[in-house]
């Protein structure tokens, strides 16, 4: 709201939202995941939620990312889409 | 602990405690059966200590608890439904008695099923007998048609399942119809209370309304009634066992759907709302068909129970025509047929009931010359049949001439027609049976004798009380002054 | 400690038992079971003194940590949440006492996890129905669904695509509750329920869309027709047990929220004459009703059929709210109780039948009414209830919707209400009739199942049929408090 | 109505930015075959509901919820913070189950070795 800036992280993770689901090697999706929640972290701080945008951090990309890792390495890797 | 407010509900417990001894006693026949005949027996007693209350014209009522706002789970005890439990409740003991020759005869299994369901359904047709309200009505009403279904599927045979589904299949829709009605009921009038006389008014609703709850009421005890076209199910039941067609499917069941006929058309709605809606002219004509088209198909029926069946058909549509005609003498021809009919079918029922015991036989075109093997069976039965066809000196000519004078009362000629028309029927279909038992000779039942006391006995009672009450019908349970004060209370007017 | 304080200790003992038989299991497996046991027993104590509590002094309040409303949360216990913690409680604890054969089968080895997320499920719901803060309800919602999720996946070997597939459709679910929450609170500024309701501008159209989002998420939960298909495949691939204490509550104690948001923070006239929401809830509920008693006729497993056969009972309810009088209301409310009780004490069954002949297809049945004859009396008479003939807890909470819809002239509920039981009679007549008279050779060998099995399936078969001979003793007791403002039971 | 969407596209463009969001999630959960795909969608949605609470909380000109001498006790300058208190249980449950759906996806894979929807059905209805 309070100009590019913000503009900026909202457009770019709609884009990793996107590529997300669009891209078919798992193990780059997770990565994709990561930076997702990295740049939704930055949002929320620049929304002025410094103590979310540090919990997604951690938590939404951090820990998230590990656990997919964590489970496609148990899984399959490839997805049909 | 025994007042008069508490005496309905004693009626219920000896039935009600025989369940859990006959279920405990399972593996000791001789005191299973002890506990039935103890049931029976105190039932009766019980039910017979309230006459001399109810012939004073007091109305005994006992209310237990709340069951919806407004609506309490209440016994009352009225002339009518004194009249229907006595019966009930008196036949049960002769019945008792017959199972148990009956089922130590054909050795049939689950004979402790058989008995505790017998008590259950007895507890219903008494709950049945004295609801004091719609709901409670309903309830027991319902739990008579759950209890009566293990007796049915009895033989468990691919043609007692069958009519066990039938029967569901009839019986149930009908309830939800019956819940449906008392749930309008209760929405409109606010009250569920039986009142002689009825307690719907015009106020309550348009005639279309009206006339179609009474509709939906009438399909709802109807079928139980065995009104055509809602009958099909009591013929298919007779793959019971003959007791249970004998207490059931003469008495308790079918009764207590004629029994509820009585108490919507004379309670519910009563005698001036029906004129006014004129519901009960559509509700005489299907008893009139029903009771000439019964009898046109029991002529065409070979197996004896199915013959017998039809003919409860159109006997039931007797009490339905009388209740229809809402005049004093028809109510009381209505009111005495319920009881008197009761004690004709249930013996033709054991006869029928005696002779498949001693010769499998079920079929009337092999019964020939019978009656010189088993004289006083066949005796017992050529009397309960000439009181069905409404001979003077046997019990069904009172109800019969009541409804016969009723229907002149009410102005209606052509239904005395209808009723003569149908004793003709009822003739031709019984006295050939009789006809052929005594004076046919068949060889091949040399060798047959009368059956057990147990089952003779209970047979020539029923006959005997038949022709008793044919010569003096107010004698001992006071038939005929408890019909005339149902009619009184219910019509308003004084009959005879 | 005083009274004030009993809203918080269901939850706290939930999970110290939790904690407690998590860390027994490790020691001393076979004492696992008789401390959850020990704590459901505990936590139905404190509800029925709750209830007596509220009885007497009416609703209870707890402000946790001190903190009090409308900034911090607080524990409401009114009349409405202890008739709901009630039927929780009692629930759990009917089937944690026979519940340790069939775990110890089911999941060998682990039954003390499996009994400390049953704790913890418990906890989420007594949350839930305690709870005077819709964000904090979210939080135990999603608390009671997490371990539900993982106490289906401990069944079958299909359990964990069921699982899996009610993880996703009950996340959407909350997250629709949780942006409906946004709304309200982007308009309201506050959490709290009596606070909301008194805020709340029914005009305002982000208040509407929260409605609706609302109870798409809760219809999502209560698996309201089109939204049921997690349930079948949930309830049928869960072990006996999890299917025994999930399939009676997690429902009901979202028609619970259904009924808290609809009539106590938006009110009445807003979601029957502003919007035709509750209207929306009754036509899809009586879908609900007609095809999930048609697909449980065509069933061949029992616990499949039980689960297709809870759709349309969940549905009465939501009949019973879409018709928003208090008759109505009191039938839904009623038949909550009922339900919960019959269907516990059909699928208590279903883990009885598991346990003695490792089968439980409708085929091989035939007979076993003889062979188990005190449970299958009691499954009898909770199938009587399910067709809803009298004297039994179904029938009078179909008395009550039937004759809440008659009062608002809505027939064609009526007679879709009526007809369904017909459905219902075709399916558990067919079944009482090969349980009861055909034999079968492979049932031989089988017998009643243990003590501490069959007593609870007993007693919640007398339930049933108690529930129904004194539902106004409920209704005094619990119902007629428990209504939302402005609607009355008359009488 | 209309002046509802208005508002929303003119003043709040930052909301559609999150329908937007809550549209990919929902289209990933409904469309996607693979079961990992359908997780990540459930993922977005969950992230989109959260992001809604935050901006419900921003003001404009106000400034991070710690107290600030400069700015002094006036509520009114800060971003509200209940939001951010709520948001962080949010995201804790989010990942709690993300890490159960994961589990049981592990699960499912070690049975059926397929996370695909289509063969998925497949299997279950020849077994």
């Amino acid at each position: 709201m309070n100009g590019p800036i913000t503009a900026l992280f909202f457009l770019l993770a709609l884009i990793a939202a996107i590529a997300a689901l669009k891209v078919k090697d798992l193990l780059a999706v997770a990565v994709i995941l990561t930076a997702f929640g990295f740049f939704v972290a930055l949002l929320y701080t620049a929304l002025g939620a410094i103590d979310v945008g540090f919990n997604e951090a951690v938590l939404g990309a951090g820990v998230t990312g590990v656990l997919f890792v964590v489970a496609i390495h148990h899984t399959q890797r490839r997805s049909i889409d | 602990m025994f007042s008069e407010t508490t005496q309905p509900l004693w009626a219920l417990v000896p039935s009600l405690l025989a369940i859990p001894l006959i279920l405990a006693t399972a593996r000791r026949p001789n005191l299973r059966e002890t506990w039935t005949l103890l049931a029976a027996l105190s039932q009766c007693a019980v039910v017979l200590s309230m006459l001399p209350w109810v012939l004073e014209g007091h109305v005994i009522e006992s209310t237990l608890w709340s069951l919806a706002p407004d609506i309490n789970l209440s016994l009352r005890v009225d002339p009518l439904g004194f009249l229907f439990a006595l019966v009930a409740s008196t036949l049960w003991i002769v019945t008792s008695c017959y199972s148990i020759g009956y089922v130590r005869g054909t050795r049939e299994k689950h004979q402790t099923r058989y008995f505790a369901s017998f008590a259950c359904c007895l507890t219903a047709t008494i709950g049945i007998a004295f609801s004091a309200n719609l709901l409670t009505f309903l309830l027991f009403f319902e739990l008579l048609t759950l209890t009566t279904y293990p007796l049915v599927i009895h033989k468990e045979t691919k043609a007692a399942l069958s009519a066990g589904r039938k029967y569901l299949a009839y019986t149930l829709p009908a309830g939800l119809t019956l819940f449906g009605a008392i749930c309008w009921t209760a929405t409109t009038a606010g009250n569920l209370d039986f009142v002689a006389g009825g307690f719907l008014s015009t106020k309550h609703g348009t005639a279309e309304t009206l006339q179609l709850i009474f509709l939906l009421f009438m399909i709802g005890v109807g079928v139980k009634a065995g009104v055509m076209p809602l009958h099909s199910w009591l013929p298919s039941a007779m793959a019971a066992p003959t007791p249970v067609s004998a207490l059931l499917h003469a008495v308790a069941v079918v009764k207590a759907g004629a029994f509820g006929v009585l108490r919507v058309t004379g309670y519910v709605f009563g005698p001036e709302l029906l004129r006014d809606i004129g519901a009960w002219t559509a509700l005489a004509w299907f008893a009139g068909i029903t009771l000439t088209m019964a009898s046109l198909l029991a002529i065409r029926q070979d197996n004896l129970k199915r013959r017998l069946a039809y003919s409860t058909i159109a006997h039931l549509s007797y009490t339905v025509l009388g209740a229809a005609l809402l005049s004093p003498w028809s109510w009381t021809g209505a009111s005495l047929h319920l009881v008197f009919h009761a004690t004709l079918k249930i013996t033709l029922f054991f006869c029928a009931g005696a002779i498949y015991v001693n010769t499998h036989i079920e079929n009337i075109s092999d019964m020939a010359g019978i009656g010189r093997r088993m004289p006083v069976t066949m005796a017992a039965f050529a009397v309960a049949s000439l009181g069905l066809v409404g001979f003077p000196g046997i019990n069904g000519f009172a109800s019969k001439w009541s409804l016969a004078l009723g229907s002149l009362e009410a102005g209606q000629g052509v239904f005395l027609g209808l009723l003569v028309l149908s004793g003709v029927l009822n003739a031709s279909y019984f006295l050939p049976i009789i006809h052929a038992a005594f004076f046919k000779t068949n060889p091949a039942f040399d060798r047959v004798a009368e059956a057990s006391p147990w089952l003779v006995a209970p047979l020539v009672i029923t006959a005997t009380i038949s022709i008793v009450w044919g010569i003096a019908p107010n004698l001992g349970a006071h038939a005929v002054d408890l019909a005339m004060l149902i009619a009184t209370s219910v019509t308003g007017e004084h009959s005879g | 400690m005083t009274w004030s304080q009993l809203p918080i200790l269901t939850p706290v003992v939930l999970l110290v038992g939790a904690t407690a038989v998590l860390l027994t299991g490790r020691i001393r497996p076979s004492l696992a079971h008789r401390l959850a046991t020990a704590t459901c027993a505990s936590c139905f104590a404190i509800a029925i003194a709750l209830a007596v509590q509220v009885h007497h002094h009416g609703p209870t309040h707890y402000a946790l940590g001190g903190w009090s409303p409308p900034i911090g949360i607080e524990l409401v216990a009114d009349t409405l949440s202890v008739y709901f913690l009630l039927v929780i409680t009692g629930i759990a604890l009917l089937v944690m006492v026979g519940a340790a054969p069939a775990v110890e089968r089911d999941t060998p080895g682990r039954s003390a996890e499996f009994f400390a997320i049953s704790l913890i499920f418990l906890l989420g719901l007594s949350g839930i129905v305690l709870t005077g803060d819709l964000f904090n309800l979210y939080v135990f919602l999603e608390i009671s669904s997490l371990s539900a999720y993982t106490l289906v996946s401990s069944g079958d070997e299909r359990a964990g695509v069921a699982a899996f597939r009610y993880l996703i459709v009950g996340t959407i679910g909350a997250s629709f509750y949780l942006l409906g929450l946004g709304f309200l609170y982007s308009v309201t500024g506050t959490l709290n329920m009596t606070d909301m309701a008194m805020r709340l501008d029914p005009a305002a159209i982000p208040v509407r869309l929260a409605a609706v989002m609302i109870t798409v998420g809760l219809g999502l939960k209560m698996a309201i027709f089109p939204m049921h298909r997690w349930l079948p495949d949930a309830y049928t691939h869960a072990s006996s047990t999890a299917t025994a204490l999930i399939a009676p509550i997690m429902t009901k104690v979202s028609a619970y929220v259904l009924i808290r948001i609809l009539f106590f923070v938006f009110g009445t006239s807003m979601v029957s004459i502003d919007l035709p929401i509750a209207q929306a809830i009754m036509w899809l509920s009586v879908a609900g009703v007609l095809v999930g008693s048609t697909m449980a006729i065509a069933q061949t497993d029992l616990k499949r059929m039980l689960a297709y056969s809870s759709v349309a009972q969940v549905a009465y309810i939501g009949v019973g709210i879409g018709l928003a009088t208090p008759l109505a209301l009191a039938g839904a409310l009623l038949h909550v109780i009922s339900h919960a009780t019959m269907k516990c004490c059909l699928f208590l069954v279903v883990g009885a039948v598991e346990l003695q002949t490792g089968n439980r297809k409708l085929s091989s049945l035939s007979g076993i009414g003889r062979k188990m004859p005190w449970t299958f009396a009691a499954f009898t008479a909770a199938a009587v209830a399910m067709i809803g003939l009298p004297p039994t807890g179904g029938f009078f909470s179909k008395w009550y919707l039937v004759l809440g819809g008659m009062a608002t002239g809505e027939w064609w509920v009526v007679i879709f209400v009526l007809g369904a039981s017909l459905l219902t009679a075709t399916y558990f007549f067919r079944l009482l009739e090969s349980i009861y008279t055909r034999q079968s050779s492979e049932l031989a060998p089988i017998k009643e199942a243990p003590l501490a099995v069959a007593l609870p399936i007993v007693i919640l078969g007398l339930a049933v049929i108690l529930f129904g001979l004194f539902n106004s003793r409920i209704l005094d007791l619990f119902l007629r408090d428990a209504m939302p403002p402005g609607l009355v039971i008359s009488g | 109505m209309t002046e509802f969407l208005q508002a929303l596209v003119i003043d709040r463009w930052a909301y559609v930015f999150t329908i937007l969001l809550l549209s990919v999630g929902l289209y990933g959960l409904v469309m996607k075959k693979n079961l990992i795909k359908k997780l990540i969608g459930m993922n977005i949605f969950q992230t989109a509901v959260i992001l809604f609470f935050i901006q419900q909380a921003y003001k404009h000109g106000g400034t991070v919820p710690i107290y600030d001498t400069t700015v002094g006790a006036r509520p009114e300058l800060y971003v509200n913070p209940l939001p951010h208190g709520l948001m962080l249980t949010a995201i804790v449950v989010s990942v709690a189950t993300t890490g159960v759906a994961l589990a049981l996806l592990v699960l499912i894979h070690r049975r059926y070795e397929t996370l695909n929807e289509d063969e998925l059905l497949q299997k279950l209805r020849e077994s």
